[in-house]
């Protein structure tokens, strides 16, 4: 069975390490936060202006100053603190942020990725994602693996404008989860119920499959 | 510049601002806008505007009420999104649109208010974005040159404020605010509270007043919340 | 009689407008603040971080912490703000900053100064002069008009390493006041019985003198 | 980076701090120096450094400590007067100076903290600062091309901080010490109280933690001042 978004919320979760400083995006990446592993601090960063992102907050608490990249109404941590939007991308070009996770509409074979416009369809515009995914050590990126006509969207090359070049070092998909390495995509683990075959049917770009690979556990 | 800056309110602030002007607005989302000044452009009725905002606002708040009068010939912003209005002008070319990563935009704001004419990032290289802009390496990497934004008025809104026209703002509505309040060539600045000089702590102040020009206490905030989004007591 | 330290400094201080943010060097310049005209609001600008500066402190209410560019022990104002070394060039750069008053030890008729090296002898540095000059619509020097050996040092064009470039707007010099023009300095008042005869023969660099020059009043 | 970033001292936060490295050093004159931190230095007894810090003590205090000891390679610096130690090493040839104008040195910290490679600055334009420098013009203006700098460490002092590395400052000690605190590959922040997280107020942090790799409660501060000037009660 094909993950659904709180599957795949819940598999990249797995890949969040003790101390990390963590940007989430919008859509299943904020989901990650509620899955993270317990007993490890995390410190999530959102670009509008906060470090130490809380969880939402209780109904009737909102405050309509305090909200995240998305929006969202929001809360502060312990330790939270705000700075102004230069600083909030100043930290993520100088590589502060240890990992970025983010959508896409189509991820190349190298790393290139887009997910901000559909030319002549929709534009709402790239936001943060093209500094986050220009600076970012370390990116993965949530996604469904092919679109509703079922046609591959992990490519040889991206068909859509690009949001950046040979950034993306992850993808989870609901499929499985792939490294991004110099030799194109790496099956590293199939989605429960999942088969390598389908797996292989579903991906135009050039897609390596190890001998062995593991069905994911969630 | 006079240190005498506080003015009644938005009519008396803006009443020099005109069509064809380029204005930076500060806010994310609905997050941190200069919603009395936003009103009197409304009541002004002044058109041809350019506006420099991370956002346009939804359908009917923020600046998609300018939008909404036809009054803005072309933004430049990060994103978009959830304002139909604004999509359909965009798509049927009757605004001009300028899509300018969020980093970008927040740091050519940075750069006017510190004297710094271009500035280099890696947002954007390899993409349109680049198109037609200088890219240069550094240490193996590509950056593009992006120049500091010129605006004629910046309105910006803040939680307190002084006489001297020092600035808090606060938890995120600080976003863009700081950074365009020090970009305008004049800026004007609406707040929650306006308080006598010696009110505010000087450690706390998050923009110094020498860059302000204007400030008056605002009136009837709706701090109106985009994205609603709660957890239950079950 | 040539102006003493005071006398300079008096005479500054009456170009200083209500309502003007203004940034004083180290020595004479330091002292214009004790004799701004009655009645104006004047925002002093001190470079290492600090809008609004006040006076010294009382006898024992010194703070290691609060110091002007100058390292000296000063006090705040109602309205005060501190701010990081980045912002505080940043206002400057920006011309936010409306009047920089600073010595020098040499200026040139087209405006160039010269006060941060002797080679050889003196390299204090130049600390935020550079950046001052460089930047700053309105520069008044302040600065004795011979050395000891009775040399000018209002010169054709400064013989020590410069500071920066056609930037000196007016020079207040122990025997007069000069504008810095197109075609050289204009000498503007004579100090209290110094005479426009003195002047000429004191001054190296290019001295226009109109047909009368009024004798300054303290 | 670690999100647990306590130390228990100086010794601790230097540990591998080794001869030859660059350090960044906050602090105007005496004002917000790292004193435990320098003194740690000197226990050590290493060399070659090359400081990277706004000026160089006096004689018997600050930098100055370092530059009694020959630990100095280099400085860089924009102001060096009032130590006699150190224009004798200087002339002598013994140290090698680089002299920055102020707010170069501040940017060019800044930039390293803000991944901007290089910065446009008009100090400096047409005299022997810009000797080999690339020259640009903007808009009628020229500026020179700075580069961001490069340090293994940087060591700042601050008056609080948490256990997650969020730092306030106090008055004019603040200068360098928040933008050389975002520069350093590693950084290190020693500060007089050091308190555990939510006790600061989020909006009242200048600079977060995320930037802060090292962090203990300074000992024994001595917080000398070197112009005391005051007015005496008559």
């Amino acid at each position: 069975m094909a993950l659904d978004k709180i599957g795949i919320a819940k598999r990249i979760a797995r890949e969040v390490k003790d101390g990390m400083y963590v940007n989430l995006g919008i859509g299943i990446p904020t989901l990650v936060a509620n899955y993270l592993p317990q007993g490890i601090e995390v410190e999530l960063q959102s670009e509008n202006g906060l470090l130490g992102m809380g969880p939402f907050p209780w109904d009737g608490e909102e405050d309509a100053d305090l909200i995240n990249a998305g929006k969202q109404t929001i809360t502060t941590l312990p330790g939270s603190v705000f700075f102004d939007s230069a600083m909030s991308f100043g930290m993520i070009r100088a590589q502060k942020v240890d990992l970025t996770i983010l959508g896409a509409m189509e991820v190349s074979e190298r790393g290139d990725i887009a997910n901000w416009k559909v030319p002549g369809k929709m534009v709402k515009g790239m936001g943060g994602a093209m500094d986050l995914v220009a600076s970012a050590k370390n990116i993965i990126v949530a996604m469904q693996h092919c679109d509703k006509a079922g046609n591959s969207k992990l490519l040889p090359a991206c068909t859509l404008p690009l949001t950046g070049v040979g950034c993306v070092k992850k993808i989870v998909s609901d499929l499985g989860v792939f490294d991004v390495t110099p030799d194109g995509f790496v099956l590293v683990e199939r989605a429960p119920g999942v088969s390598v075959e389908e797996i292989v049917q579903s991906t135009k770009g050039k897609l390596i499959v190890p001998n062995d690979v593991p069905e994911m556990v969630i | 510049m006079p240190i005498h800056k506080v003015v009644s309110n938005a009519e008396e602030a803006c009443k020099d601002i005109q069509s064809n002007m380029t204005l930076m607005v500060g806010g994310f989302g609905l997050c941190g806008i200069p919603e009395n000044c936003i009103s009197e452009l409304v009541r002004k009725n002044i058109t041809g505007l350019t506006c420099i905002s991370n956002n346009a606002g939804v359908d009917d708040f923020g600046l998609g009420l300018l939008l909404q009068g036809r009054q803005v010939k072309k933004m430049i912003s990060s994103y978009v999104g959830e304002n139909a209005e604004f999509e359909r002008q965009m798509l049927s070319g009757e605004l001009e649109v300028e899509l300018v990563p969020q980093g970008t935009l927040a740091t050519r704001c940075m750069a006017a208010g510190y004297g710094m004419p271009a500035i280099y990032t890696p947002a954007g290289v390899g993409t349109e974005v680049a198109l037609g802009k200088e890219v240069r390496n550094f240490n193996g990497k590509d950056y593009l040159m992006e120049f500091a934004f010129d605006s004629d008025f910046a309105l910006v809104k803040a939680w307190k404020g002084d006489h001297k026209g020092n600035l808090i703002f606060r938890a995120t509505s600080r976003n863009f605010n700081p950074l365009m309040a020090m970009a305008g060539k004049i800026t004007i600045a609406e707040v929650e509270e306006l308080v006598e000089p010696g009110t505010l702590d000087p450690d706390h102040i998050h923009l110094p007043g020498i860059y302000v020009h204007r400030i008056f206490q605002g009136v009837n905030y709706e701090k109106r919340i985009e994205q609603r989004t709660v957890r239950t007591r079950s």
